[in-house]
Formats: C-alpha cells, structure tokens, sequence
C-alpha cells in the first residue's frame, strides 16, 4: 500500500435522513456515522472487531473485573479549543446514565455504578456486578463524549452545534440533504484525518445512490444492498465492499403468550424453514446461514451446534404434539424498513405453507411498528446489526433482563451462563459458557435466526484506506484518503 | 343504449378505450381462474427468469410467476381504483348536488370550504389519511375517495347549477312537483351523464395514486401482488431483469390509457353537438 | 366607374353538398344569380335552406367537408373559385367583405374594438397603425358613433349591441369594397336599435354604392330594403325578382306561403270578447321582483347591494278568456312577471287569481298551479332530454289527476288524445325530445300546458325560436286550443305584428315598468306613450301591408 | 374587477388557510403516535414521557392546543420538529424554496413546450401531427412519476451517462452543478404537465378556432399568423392561466415521489419524511405552508386573469 495522502473532500453517500447529530440519541447508522466523524469514544472496535484506544490509551481491572480504570490521551482538545479531561467523560457518563436523558447508550455499556475522576487523565468506573467486556461496550455508537459544560448544561444544543474530539469539525448541517464537515486541526493524532472534507449526502433513493456513485458525483456509498451491490460489481473505476457479519434478520416469537409459549410450537416453525433458499432470497448469496442464535462465525466465542436443516416432516409432528394436527393460522408482521423485513416475512411464509402453517403478512410503517409491534408483539421481524461481543447481542436481546427483551424469554439458565460468562476472562470457560448458551438457544428457539447478512458497500477506485466494517455502525473515515485519480472539486 | 353504443364505439378513442377495459375487466373478472402459477408461489430454482414459454412474462425476485401475479394483481388494483373512484365520486356528486340545490348561504359555505380542502394536493391528502388509518389497501381505497371528493363535488355542483338553470326544471317548478321528483328525476339523470365522463377519466388518476401509495409504502404491503408494490419492489432489480418492472409499469400504463380513452370516448358520445 | 351592365358578383350553375359520412347531402342546387353595382339582393328562405352557405361558398370559406359539384362565382371578373387561398386571402375584407348576426359573438371579446377595425385598413390599404387608428376614428364616425375616438379605445364588452354591430358594418365598408354580404345583421338586436341598423345600411349603400347581398329570412324586412329577392327553398332558388312584383304577384306557392306566413295585423286571428265588463281572471297588484341580494362586504362598506330590478311595482288585469301581449325591449322585465306569476320568483306585491290571493310561493297551491301554467321559449331547454313524451306528459295527469274527459281513460289514452289536439301522431309518445324538430318540440310543451286544463296560459317568447312558418303553425294551434278551452293567454313576444294580431290588450314594459296597457285597436294612436310610439315606429311594415 | 372583489378573494384565502389548519390539526392529533414518544424514543422512561407531555402540553384540551398552536403560527413560530428537535419553520421554509425552484423550471419547461405542441394539434387537427400529440399526451398522463422518473435515471443517466442521477444543489451555491441536477427532476415532472396542459391548450383553441370571432377574423382576410396569434391564442391561453395555478397544488405536493426518486430536499419529502417519522409539528406547518402557496398563487393568478380579460365582471 501506498502512503496516504492528505487533502480533498470526500463525497459519501447515506440512505437515511441524518435526523439526529445529538450524540447521545443517536439511533441508526447515519446518525452513528456523523457522530464518529464528530466525536470520540473512549474505545474504538477495529475492523477485526477488537478493541483499540481512542480517547483512552490503556485500562485495566481488578480481578473482580468490578472496577476499571482508564487513562486519557494527554491535551485532548475539543473543537472550541477547551481541554478534554477525565472531568468531561465523568459529565458524559453521567449524563448517558440519566433516564430523563434517555440515550440508547445506557444500557449498553455495561452494568456501571459509578464513574470517578481520580485526575485529569485517569477514570474510574466502579461496576455492579463483573463485566469483562467493558472496553468493548465503551466503544457503544452513542457513548461519545462530549464537554462537561454541555452535559451539565444545555444538552439540546447538541441538536443543532457539535463540540467533540474528532477527527472533524461540523460546518453545515439539514438533516435531509447534506451535512459538512472539515479537518480537526488538533485532532489527537496528527497523521490524521487525511481528508480536508466530508459531505454526507442524503440519498432516500437507492437506485439513485447507486447511480450517483456510478456517474463519479458520490465516492463512497456506506451501506448498499446486494441488487445494488451486484449491479456495481466489475462497473470500471467502480470497487464493491463486502465484510461478513453478524447482522441478521430474525422472526420473534413472544414466549409468554399463546401460541408461541409452546416451545414445540416455536420448534416446528423453525424445521420449515429452507436456510439455504433463505440465505438467496435475502440476500442474493451475500450471507450465511443462521442456526436460531445470534451468534456465526463473525462473532468470537462461535460454537458450531448442530446445524438445523428443513424438515417437513418433523415439523408436522411437532406441530400435532403441540395440539395443531391440522395446522395453525398465525398474524407475522413485519415493518416496512428495511424491506429485508418483509422479504423474510414473505419467504417463510411460503416455507411454512407446506408444514401446514398458514402465514398471513402484515406489513406496517416502521413508526407504527415501533409504536405498537416492537417489544410487545408475538410474532414479528426484527432487524439487527452485529454487536461487538457475543455478550453485547445477548444483553440486549435475549436474557430476561436484556435492554430490549423482544421475545419475553425468561430463561434463568440462559441468564445464568450470560451472567457467569461476563465474570470471566478466561477464554476457555467463556468458551464452555458460550458454546452452552448457543446450544440453549438452538433448543428453545425463542427467536428464529434463519441467516446473517455480509455487510456491503461501495467506493470509487480512488478512494483508499477505507475498509467495510463488520459492524455496520462504525465507519472510521479518518482513516480514508483519496489517490491522485480523484476529481478536484471545489471545497 | 345500442344508439349509444355505437355512437361510443364510433369513436377512436371510444373503440380503443373499450377493447382496453374490457381485456382489464376480464383479467379483473376472471383473473385467478386464468393464472397459470398461484400468484405467490415461490421457486427458488426459478428466479429472475426472463419471459419464456413457460413463464410468458418471466419470474421475479422469488422465482414467482409475473403474468399470474399480474392476473391476480388487477384484482386488487383495478378494482380498488375503481371502487375508490364510485365512493369518492358518490360523495362528491352528492355534497355538489346538494349544495347547489340548498343554494345561497350553505352553498356558499360549503363550496368555499370544498375550495379550501383543495388547497391541499390530493396525493398529499391521501397520504395523510393513509397514516390516520394505517397503510392498507383499504385504506388507500378510502383515502383516494376522500381526496376525489373535493374536485367531484366543484364538478357535480357546478353541473347540477346549470341543469337548475334549464327551464325544464323551471316548468316543473311551475307545476308544482316536489323536490324529491325535482332532485331524483329532472335533475340527476341530467347531471349524472358529465359526472360518468368524469368519473372514468378518474379511475386511471385512481390506478395511477394507488399505484403511488403503494410505492410510497403506505398502500398494499408486501406479499400483495399490488401493480404499484409490484413495480416499487421491482426497482432494485431493474438493471438486472428488467421485465419485473417493466410489466406491472405497462399494466398500470395500459389501464390509465383505457380509462383514459374510454373518458375521452363517452364525453365524445354524450356530447350531443357531434 | 364601369359599365352599370357588368355584374359585381356573378354566379353560374353553382351547387354545393355536404359529405357526412359516406352520404352526400345537397344543400345548393344549380344556383344562378347576379348583383350589379349598387344594387341589394335579398336572399330569403327558411332555416337550413342554404343562405349561410351560399355567402360562405362567395367568401371561399367552405366548411372541410362541403363538396363543390359545379358552377362559377365571379367577383368582376375574378374567378373565386379558381383563386389559391392566399389570393384569397387579400381579396377578403378587400374587394368583399361580410357582416354577421351576431355583433356579440363575431367581435373578438379581448382586443380592442379600435384594433380589429384598424387591422383591416393595415392589412389592405397599406397604413402604418397609427395612420390606420385615425382612419378607424373617421370611419367610426361616419357610422353615426357619436364619440369615435374613445370607441376606438374601448373593449367589446363596454359598448352596447348596437354600437357594436356599428363598429362591425363600419369594418366591412373599411376598404370600400366592391361587394358585401349581410348575414342576417339585425336579427340578434332588438327592435329599436335593429331600425337604427338599417337604417344606416340604407345610407351606406346609397353613399356608397356597394353591391349587397341581403340575408335574412325576414320578408317583412327585405320587402323594404332590397333591390330584388331571391327566395332559396332546400337549395334551390324558386323564384327571383324585383322586390315589388315578386310581393305583389308571387309566382312559386312556397313564396306564397313565406309571404303569408308573415304576421299581419290587419289579419285578425282572434275573436273579440264576449263580454269585456266580467271580473278579471287574474289581478296584478304591486308586484315587484329584485334580483340578487346585499354580500356581506356590502353590509360591511353599509352600501346597498346591486341588486337589480326585475320589476317596479305592475298592476294589471287579465280577463277570462283574454289574450293579454306583453311587448317590450329585451330586459325589460317580461319574463320576469312571467316567472313570478307561475312561482319561480320571489316577488312582494299581491296576486290575486279568481278573488283568491296570493302573496308569495307559499300561497301557490295546487288548484293555482293546476289552472296557470307556463311555455317556455326554448323547445330544447324545456323538455328534459333524458325523459320520454310519456312521462313529461304523465306528469301533469298524475299531478292534478282526472280534471278532463272521461275519467275512465287511461293516462295514456288521454296523452293520446292530447298528442291528437296538438296534431301529432299517437306514435310519439315513446319518443325522446331530441327526436322531434323544434317545432314539434314546442307542440308538446303546449300539450303539457294543456293537459291540466289551465285557465291561465302563460306564453313567454314560444315562437322566436322557430322558423317563420313553423312560427305561423304553432299560432295557428294556440288560437285553436284557445277558442276550445277558453282560457286566458299571457303572450310575451318581441313581434308586434303578431301581437297585434293575436292580442286583445296589448301591455309595454319598459326596463322593469309597465308602461301602459292598451286595447290592441287603439295601439297606433300617437297619444300613446313615447316608448310605445318609438317601438312601433321600428317595427317594419309587414310586406303585404303596403304590397297588396 | 373592484375593491370589493380583491377583498372578498383575500377573505377567501384566510378562510383557506382556517379550514386546513382545523382538518391538519385535527388529523395529526388523532394520528396513532405520541408526540412525547416520539420525541424522546423508545429508551424513554415513563417519568420523562409525563414530563415531556406537561411541557408540550399534550394534557390540555384539543381546542386549547389548537389555540396554542395556531398563536404561534401567527407569529411565525412553527414549534420544533420532533425528529430533529429543531425549529420547524426555517427548515420548512428553505425546503420549500427548493420545492418552488423545481416548481418554476417545469412550470416554464412545460409551458414552452406545451403551448406550441397544443396549438400545432389545434391547428392540424384530425392530421397527423395531432394524433402524435395525443398519443405522446396519453401516454404523458397514464405513466406514474416514479415510472417516468425511473426511466430517465436509467435512460439518460445511467445509460448516456450525461446527466447527474441524482441529488440537489441549491443555485445560489453552485448555479452550474445545480441547473443539471435539475434537468431530470424537471424532466419527469413536467411530462405529466406537457400532456396536461397541452391537450387543454388544444381543446380550448379548438373551440376558440371554431368561434365567430375567428371566422369574422378570417373573412377581413387576414393573415392566418395574425388570426392565430393575435386572434386565436390570446383567448385559448386565458383558461390556461386557472389550470396552471391549480396544477400548482401538484407541483408542491404531487411531486413527493419525484423529490423521492432525485434526493431533492423539497416539501414535498419533507412532509413525506414527517408523515413516516409521525413528526406532527411539521406535518401540521408542512400543509399550513402549502396551502398557504397555493392559495396565494390561485389568488394572484385570479387577479391576472381578471386583468387580462376585463370581460369578466366580478362582484
Ligand atoms: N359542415 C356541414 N356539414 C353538413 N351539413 C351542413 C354543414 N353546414 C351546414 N349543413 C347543413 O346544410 C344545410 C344548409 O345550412 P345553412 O347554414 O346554409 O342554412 P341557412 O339557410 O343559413 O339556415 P339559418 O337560417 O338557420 O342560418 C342545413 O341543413 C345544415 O344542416
Ligand atoms: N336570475 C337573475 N338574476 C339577476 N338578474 C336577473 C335575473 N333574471 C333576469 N335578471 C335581470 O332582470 C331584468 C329583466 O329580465 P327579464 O328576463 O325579465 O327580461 P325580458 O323582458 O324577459 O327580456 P328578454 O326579452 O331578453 O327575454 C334584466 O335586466 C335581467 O338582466
Ligand atoms: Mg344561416
Ligand atoms: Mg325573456
């Protein structure tokens, strides 16, 4: 690889409205983006998902794994030019906590108590129970962090101004057609950014994001599904993006309530379904098989159960255990964003046919989903990206206490193994935990999982540095740079 | 009627405007029974397959089959334009009629208020609707007769004024007949013949805002084998088999064009000058 | 100038046919006639016959689809018919030029009057526009407008009819043609301002001493201002001659019967009555119509609304069995009164029918319906189109039910009947309006009107959508229905000499006023009222007055 | 046309403006979402929401809200958007800013082009330049936007490459870059106009053509130029002005699919975004907006109609 270069502005292309730049409210990936450019978390994940420093240069914790401490970089400097310090991450933190503040960081990043200033470059989380993975979860999408005096102050400013660490300054921002920004001069490593600028622009279109990167208007376009990734492969001047991940697409069955309490039931649904045929239909090959948990090959800590293979038969004899011989007719709603959604939806639908299973699809709009399905339905489609550690997707979805317990499963030994994983830094005995759970969920079936999603992506040839995360929500554009083949535009 | 018929079929626009409708009343009619494929059977070995003997119009994204989900998809787009057309004309010929019968104050305030409802762009309006109700094809159904209501009512009022006006009411007046025989019998068969004119125009308005809705996700939902979801879902695929657009694209076309001619052919026949 | 002999306009053995469809249909056959240099040709004949025709073919303006069989048109010497439309186009407004019916419609409603007259004199004489717009102002002075300059000025819409129909005769003489054609010019204005018209065409013509081809299908008026008459029956010219000796010795019976079709008020066609002293029918008191009301702004800005007039306080008499004229320019109220009698409008005042009273709509009951009724002007308008003669004539029997013949018959068989006293056969009483000619159209609105055995008729204008002698027909079947039932008659009409001949009373309204009401013999007095005296000066003599 | 007129159509457009404010308000209150949710999102807690909900006063009467809310409209203040918690009145305004640039090249394209295609099939009627023109007008009014504007894209953008695809540029920034963004959106929404507006140019010249004026026209021997311009056009186009500023409606609010499709941050979308985001704030400011416009623009174009045709007599 050549050196770097600095200089230019990169074009990037997103498919959503850019709604919020309030960092600690952030809640899709557009948002994520801008706020990484703006801000800076303690922690990063690389694209091999492991943890790197950010504003913190080292950590580390007592055995308990119940108390963590984390030194800063020196002179950290936010964009206004006031000094960044242990003080301010405490305000942050602290405001992240608040309910009243409700950011959807709270309950991911981990089980802190308390979170001190022991001097200006060196903090203390005080935990409440042990968590190993506490780097990693500092590294959360909106636990960026933000002056003090903000975050004592008037935090609704965060909507319109931003003042962080990053790499980049905010220069202008409409929420639904571009934002701008430039260079932090004193951004804490001085190699980087390599750009002088990047717009955002909002494309609600993805045909025409796809064709704004084809006709060179667009360098980079940050997530694009697999027509559109297709269609882009092998275009001259044109290179495709693609990173396994651990995002999925998943049926959520509400366990408390009839019919789905009945695990026979929630088992013979998932003996109809064809993941091979799944893997096509949703993602034209750009993915892989899924076993009804959470976790593939992506994630560490992976344990290959027993793969569950469509079987009709099987699943007609679960079903007449389970007091339906004659088949079961059941409501699957599914929102209508992604479309993603509504495809598994439809697709099961016709796989479950066959085993007697009469699917009817309701497709509703995403706020309306949000509003009365999420959280509180039976039967329903979720949508996840891939989380930095097994414990993270499993926290937020699946143990009783999880941050968003779609399914309603309440399963003490699930928790348990969770629980006792978290307390470990050993890799084997997290690996025994692990490999349990899995299997756990593979037999309880309180949510199918039929397959994982590649992460895909696309950029002109003479943008370089930028690598595809696995993630999904993390971009690190600071890294990119554009060759000598890039257009000259006017900043 | 005959005379009219062939008063209808003499025109260009009348004669092609029938063959058009008619091909589309009969997919409509007899759609499900003509389907080679059940309109949601997915093969996984067959899709993105282009139009073959086998698959006339060619597979889609889930190996189902186009022409059947065409056959099945006039059902529920034809038919719900055409119902969301009857209800919205109805309603607006009967607040046009009976504001222009009331007269006076209560038109003027009904009519004015009609005007300020037009303020608002009916594709507008019915997306608001649509999101009062949530996003159907019911829905879209209603909310496309509340947004035709409006503009049928300025029509119906503005139609039924000058048949008022005619001195044939004026003699029925003068002989003291009610206004129920007023209403039903000297006026309405007057006014309902340019609001029928008007009404079949509006059905492809109606194929055309529904087809919208839908690709706007607030009119069917997926797995409908609604036109307008049909083309919306077909976008992705566009540079790759383009004739899962192209098809449901022609037939929303096609229908707009025959209720269109059909429109242009009536108003030819029912105009006595020609 | 040339030798007198030579005709201006020449035309041979000319026929004319239109193609509707794969049939031909002839609508001039074999057409020769000439108008010398200052002379006035007449060309009459009833609706359809072929007189719009015959000026369109002269002015080669053929609509698409008519088709010329034969024959010559000859402008001097000029051959039109082998003219390309460019040449044409410069011999048009030039050496012919043509004046329509309709001054209102034949102006273009959004150019200022000065500019369409001064684009001929651009086109054709050659001047600059401004040189133009002064020739205009004289021009318009010369058709007696009293102040050109600002006419020039004005929009068609903020001058009366007849200034207009000035500003158009005043185009046509513009380039002091060789020839003009006269579609019907005085038939769209009413009587006073329709004498004003021709007698400026009489100046004209004589100062000038243009050819004219006079259209109209009123013999009354061509008896006085043409040359000779050529009358066109179904495209063929029946008969042609100098003006006098063709009204006093008409050859052709069809001549014959336009002559005789023409009101004639020394030819009485109604009895005197009985008794003239019996208590009146209807008594009129006070009745006053104002149309529109005061808008809220109005009320607002405390100004009086402009509401209109429609009547000032009328007080009249009908006696029984009376047929009772009322005359007057258009809007002077006619129908209004019309309408207000019969319930259509509100109005303040008193009516009393047979010593009933009757204030407003709400005192109109059924017997008052059943016994006054109303025929409208438009045969068209007043059937509606979407009911069959059965059900507009059953409407009447199932209203008022069995007040005539047998109560035995069946509505049906007393529609029958009526179809019979109206001399229409029984077989269309399954047909729709539009199947019927106008007048066949307006017999039925008579049947209505009778069919509840009325003691008030009210006619409003019923003939002057007809043909002259259709007209003749329907009057003759209304004075005949008349003298059977005895009922009294309203008779609205804008023709004085026929209501002079069917009248007894004869009331004149002026803009909204009675102005008097006179016994029809004592019409002429000169004691009568001013107006009464300017609306009969206008009306033009009927022919066979001063011919016979 | 007098004083009182000109009043009475001001009062006209106030009504306007009271009616739709009623209906939106009305609509957007019983839209199945709670502002204060939305606002806050689903990591809210319950103590927040009833906080939030005092402050917004979701607690008070509908009519007091309603007070509240028109009180502020009034003065300009629009409330803040629920989605991105900033005010709603700048951001709408600058969108429809955008929604007008758009509105005003199509409607010039459109006229450009509709007026000569309807007089030249006024003029050849019945040949075969008019049945071309009504082909390309049917087909012009049967195709959906996203139909039409998903051809162009793959048409001239992707496949001639001569065009940018997509997205917006304001002109005042870039007046180049943006006036070739602008050709496709204007483009796809014109088509539906051209056929529009031409075939009503056609129908209203044909009957102005068939008129007694324009007969009398041509037998003074005019040139055809003359009677067809001066004569003829001037009073078919007269109608054309009303139908124009109805179309107007459309253009602001018909074209969401359009500024879907080109990433153009119109009203339009903006609506569209707030009607999915249940963002009732800019939905409610969003049809205030519109309505206003388009009422204005009808009243302005009544005035000009009247203006231009002093045969109209109002009261
Ligand atoms: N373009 C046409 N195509 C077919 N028939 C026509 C056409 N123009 C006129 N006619 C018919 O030709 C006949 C003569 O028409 P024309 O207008 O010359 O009569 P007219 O004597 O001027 O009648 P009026 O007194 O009513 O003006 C009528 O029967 C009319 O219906
Ligand atoms: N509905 C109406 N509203 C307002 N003004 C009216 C109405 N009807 C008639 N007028 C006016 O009232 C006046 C009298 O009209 P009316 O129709 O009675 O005249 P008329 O003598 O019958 O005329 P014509 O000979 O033209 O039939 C006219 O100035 C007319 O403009
Ligand atoms: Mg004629
Ligand atoms: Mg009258």
């Amino acid at each position: 690889q050549t050196t770097p270069e600095r200089g230019g502005t990169l074009r990037v292309a997103l498919d959503q409205a850019i709604s919020v730049i309030h960092p600690l409210l952030t809640r899709v990936n557009p948002e994520y983006l801008a706020t990484e450019l703006l801000y800076s978390n303690l922690t990063r994940l690389t694209t091999k998902m492991e943890v790197e420093p950010d504003l913190a240069t080292a950590w580390q914790s007592n055995d308990e794994l119940t108390v963590w401490t984390f030194t800063l970089r020196e002179g950290l400097k936010f964009h206004d030019g006031a000094p960044c310090t242990s003080e301010d991450v405490v305000a942050t933190f602290e405001a992240i906590l608040n309910p009243d503040v409700a950011s959807s960081a709270r309950n991911n990043v981990g089980p802190i108590e308390k979170i001190e200033a022991v001097d200006p470059v060196t903090l203390r989380f005080t935990l409440t129970e042990p968590y190993a993975d506490l780097p990693a979860a500092l590294a959360f999408n909106s636990a960026r962090i933000i002056p003090a005096s903000v975050a004592r102050g008037d935090l609704n400013s965060l909507r319109s101004t931003a003042n962080g660490t990053g790499p980049f300054k905010l220069v202008s921002y409409e929420p639904d057609r571009l934002m701008v920004v430039e260079r932090n001069p004193d951004f804490y490593d001085p190699a980087r950014p390599y750009l002088d600028r990047i717009e955002l622009h909002v494309f609600p279109d993805l045909g025409a994001q796809t064709s704004s990167l084809l006709s060179g208007d667009i360098d980079l376009v940050a997530t694009i599904g697999p027509n559109h990734y297709m269609r882009l492969d092998g275009q001259q001047g044109v290179n495709v993006l693609r990173a396994a991940s651990g995002q999925f697409c998943n049926v959520n069955f509400g366990t408390d309530l009839p019919p789905f309490n009945d695990v026979r039931l929630r088992k013979a649904l998932a003996l109809t379904v064809d993941r091979e045929a799944m893997v096509d239909f949703m993602t034209e090959g750009f993915g892989t098989k899924g076993n009804d948990t959470p976790i593939n090959e992506s994630y560490p800590f992976f344990a290959p159960v027993t793969q569950r293979e469509r079987d009709i038969e099987a699943a007609k004899a679960l079903l007449a255990e389970a007091g339906y011989p004659n088949g079961i007719e059941v409501e699957l709603i599914a929102s209508d964003r992604p479309a993603l959604r509504s495809q598994l939806a439809v697709a099961l639908k016709d796989m479950a046919k066959e085993a007697g299973i009469t699917i009817n699809v309701v497709t509703m709009p995403h706020a309306t989903y949000l509003d009365q399905v999420w959280t509180k339905g039976s039967f329903y489609v979720g949508f996840y990206n891939m989380q930095p550690t097994p414990d993270a997707i499993f926290k937020l979805l699946f143990t009783s206490d999880a941050a968003w317990n779609e399914t309603r499963w309440n399963n003490p030994k699930f928790d348990d193994l969770v629980k006792r994983a978290r307390a470990t830094t050993a890799v084997d005995e997290r690996t025994k935990l692990y490999t349990e759970a899995q299997a756990l969920m593979t037999e309880e079936v309180p949510s199918i999982i039929p397959a994982f999603f590649d992460v895909l992506g696309a950029k002109r040839d003479w943008v370089d540095g930028y690598e595809i995360h696995p993630r999904g929500s993390v971009y690190r554009l600071d890294f990119a740079w554009l060759t000598a083949a890039s257009p000259t535009r006017k900043g | 009627m005959i005379d009219f018929l062939r008063r209808l079929l003499r025109t260009p626009q009348g004669l092609l405007g029938c063959l058009i409708v008619g091909l589309i009343l009969i997919a409509v009619l007899a759609g499900r029974w003509l389907t080679p494929y059940g309109p949601e059977d997915m093969q996984s070995l067959a899709r993105y397959k282009p139009p073959s003997l086998a698959h006339w119009l060619g597979t889609d994204q889930y190996g189902r089959d186009i022409l059947s989900r065409l056959l099945e998809g006039a059902r529920s787009t034809v038919l719900m334009a055409l119902l969301a057309t009857v209800i919205g004309t109805l309603g607006g010929a009967i607040l046009g009629t009976g504001s222009a019968y009331l007269g006076g104050r209560a038109d003027e305030l009904i009519m004015r208020t009609v005007d300020a409802v037009m303020a608002i762009p009916s594709l507008l309006l019915a997306l608001l609707v649509v999101s009062l109700l949530g996003s159907s094809s019911l829905n879209a159904l209603l909310a496309i007769a509340i947004a035709f209501m409006p503009s049928m009512a300025r029509i119906a009022r503005a139609v039924a004024l000058t048949v008022r006006k005619q001195e044939y009411v004026s003699a029925a007046i003068a002989r003291g007949e009610g206004s129920g025989y007023i209403i039903l019998r000297e006026m309405l068969p007057n006014v309902i013949a340019p609001i029928v004119v008007e009404m079949t125009i509006r059905v492809s308005f109606a194929v055309m805002l529904f087809a919208t809705l839908s690709f706007l996700g607030l009119g069917a939902q997926p797995p409908a084998t609604d036109w307008g979801l049909m083309v919306s879902e077909a976008r992705d695929f566009l540079h790759r088999s383009y004739w899962i657009l192209l098809w449901p694209s022609a037939a929303i076309a096609l229908t707009a064009i025959g209720f269109n001619l059909l429109g242009d052919g009536l108003r030819d026949a029912l105009n006595p000058r020609t | 100038m040339t030798d007198t002999t030579d005709p201006v306009l020449d035309v041979r053995d000319y026929s004319l046919a239109y193609q509707v469809g794969k049939r031909r249909i002839e609508v001039l056959k074999e057409i020769n006639f000439s108008i010398a240099r200052g002379e006035v040709l007449g060309l009459v004949g009833e609706s359809g016959s072929g007189k719009s025709s015959m000026a369109s073919a002269i002015m080669r303006a053929l609509a698409q689809n008519a088709v010329e069989n034969a024959g010559a048109i000859r402008l001097g010497t000029t051959d039109l018919r082998a003219q390309t439309e460019a040449a044409m186009s410069s011999i048009r407004g030039r050496r012919i030029s043509m004046v329509f019916q309709d001054p209102a419609t034949s102006l273009n409603p959004t150019l200022r009057l000065g500019e369409q007259l001064a684009e001929v004199l651009v086109r054709h004489q050659g001047l600059s526009w401004s040189q133009a717009w002064t020739e205009g102002t004289a021009r318009l002075a010369h058709v007696g407008l009293k102040t050109p300059a600002q006419m020039m000025e004005r929009m068609p819409h903020e001058v009366s009819g007849g200034e207009k129909q000035r500003v158009v005769i005043a185009t046509a003489f513009a380039c002091n043609p060789e020839l003009i054609i006269f579609d019907e010019p005085t038939t769209a204005l009413d009587v006073i301002t329709a004498r004003q018209i021709l007698d400026l065409f009489g100046e004209l013509q004589a100062a000038t001493g243009v050819a004219s081809l006079y259209i109209s299908h009123d013999l009354a008026l061509l008896s006085q201002t043409a040359d000779r008459v050529a009358v066109l029956e179904k495209g063929t010219i029946v008969e042609e001659g100098a003006t006098a000796g063709l009204f006093r010795n008409p050859q052709h019976p069809y001549t014959r019967a336009l002559i005789d079709a023409v009101p004639d008020p020394a030819h009485r066609l109604v009895q005197p009555l009985a008794q003239t002293e019996a208590q009146p029918l209807v008594k009129v008191r006070e009745v006053s119509v104002n149309y529109g009301r005061r808008s809220l702004i109005d009320k607002v800005f405390g100004r009086e609304g402009k509401g209109v007039v429609g009547n000032r306080a009328i007080t009249l008499d009908i006696r029984p069995g009376e047929v009772l004229g009322i005359v007057g320019e258009s809007g002077s109220g006619k129908s209004t009164l019309a309408r207000a009698m019969t319930g259509l409008n509100r109005f303040e005042g008193l009516i009393e029918f047979d010593g009933r009273p009757v204030r407003g709509l709400a005192d109109m009951d059924r017997d008052y319906r059943r016994d006054v009724q109303i025929i409208f002007q438009h045969p068209d308008a007043s059937l509606n189109p979407r009911q069959r003669i059965s059900e507009i004539l059953g409407r009447p029997i199932r209203l008022y039910g069995g007040t005539d013949g047998g109560d035995g018959t069946s509505a049906r068989a007393r529609i029958t009947q009526m179809l019979e006293r109206v001399r229409l056969p029984a077989s269309y009483i399954d047909r729709y309006p539009h199947q019927l000619s106008g007048g066949e159209k307006q017999r039925i609105a008579i049947a209505r009107a009778f069919l509840s055995n009325p003691r008030l008729v009210i006619c409003d204008e019923i003939t002057s959508a007809l043909d002259v002698s259709v007209q003749a027909s329907v009057i003759e079947l209304l004075m005949e229905l008349q003298r059977q039932s005895g009922a009294a008659y309203i008779f609205i009409t804008h023709d004085i000499n026929l209501v002079r001949q069917i009248a007894h009373r004869i009331a004149v309204m002026y803009r909204g006023d009675l102005v008097e009401v006179a016994e029809t013999a004592t019409i002429t007095d000169p004691a009568r009222a001013d107006y009464t005296r300017a609306l009969l000066g206008a009306v033009t003599a009927p022919a066979s007055t001063h011919l016979r | 046309m007098s004083a009182s007129y000109i009043l009475k159509r001001i009062a006209l457009v106030f009504y306007t403006l009271f009616v739709v404010s009623v209906l939106v308000f009305g609509i957007t209150q019983i839209l199945p979402a709670d502002a204060a949710v939305m606002m806050l999102g689903e990591n809210a807690t319950t103590e927040a929401l009833d906080a939030l909900r005092n402050q917004m006063g979701l607690n008070d009467p509908i009519w007091q809200q309603y007070l509240h809310w028109a009180g502020g409209v009034l003065q300009g203040d629009f409330g803040q958007s629920l989605r991105t918690g900033q005010p709603v009145g700048p951001a709408l305004f600058s969108a429809l800013g955008t929604s007008l640039t758009l509105a005003v090249f199509s409607l010039c394209f459109m006229l450009v082009i509709a007026v000569p295609i309807g007089v030249i099939a006024a003029v050849r009627r019945g040949k075969a330049a008019d049945l071309v023109v009504g082909l390309i007008s049917y087909i012009g009014v049967s195709l959906p936007e996203f139909v039409t504007a998903t051809l162009a894209v793959a048409l001239i953008a992707d496949w001639w490459g001569i065009l940018p695809p997509a997205g917006y540029i304001p002109l005042s920034e870039d007046f180049w870059g943006g006036l070739q963004r602008l050709v496709l959106p204007v483009l796809v929404v014109s088509v539906m106009m051209i056929a529009h507006v031409s075939r009503m140019v056609r129908s209203e010249l044909v009957d102005v053509l068939h008129s007694d004026y324009i007969r009398a026209a041509r037998l003074k021997g005019l040139r055809p130029r003359r009677v067809l311009l001066r004569h003829g056009l001037r009073n078919a186009l007269l109608p054309t002005i009303t139908i124009v500023a109805l179309d107007v409606g459309y253009l602001l609010g018909g074209v969401i699919v359009v500024e879907e499709i080109f990433s153009i941050p119109g009203i339009g979308r903006a609506l569209m975004t707030a009607i999915q985001a249940r963002d009732l704030p800019v939905i409610q400011a969003g049809v205030m907006i519109m309505a206003a416009t388009y009422s204005i623009v009808n009243f302005a174009a009544d005035l000009m109609y009247a203006w231009l045709d002093k045969r109209i007599q109002y009261d």
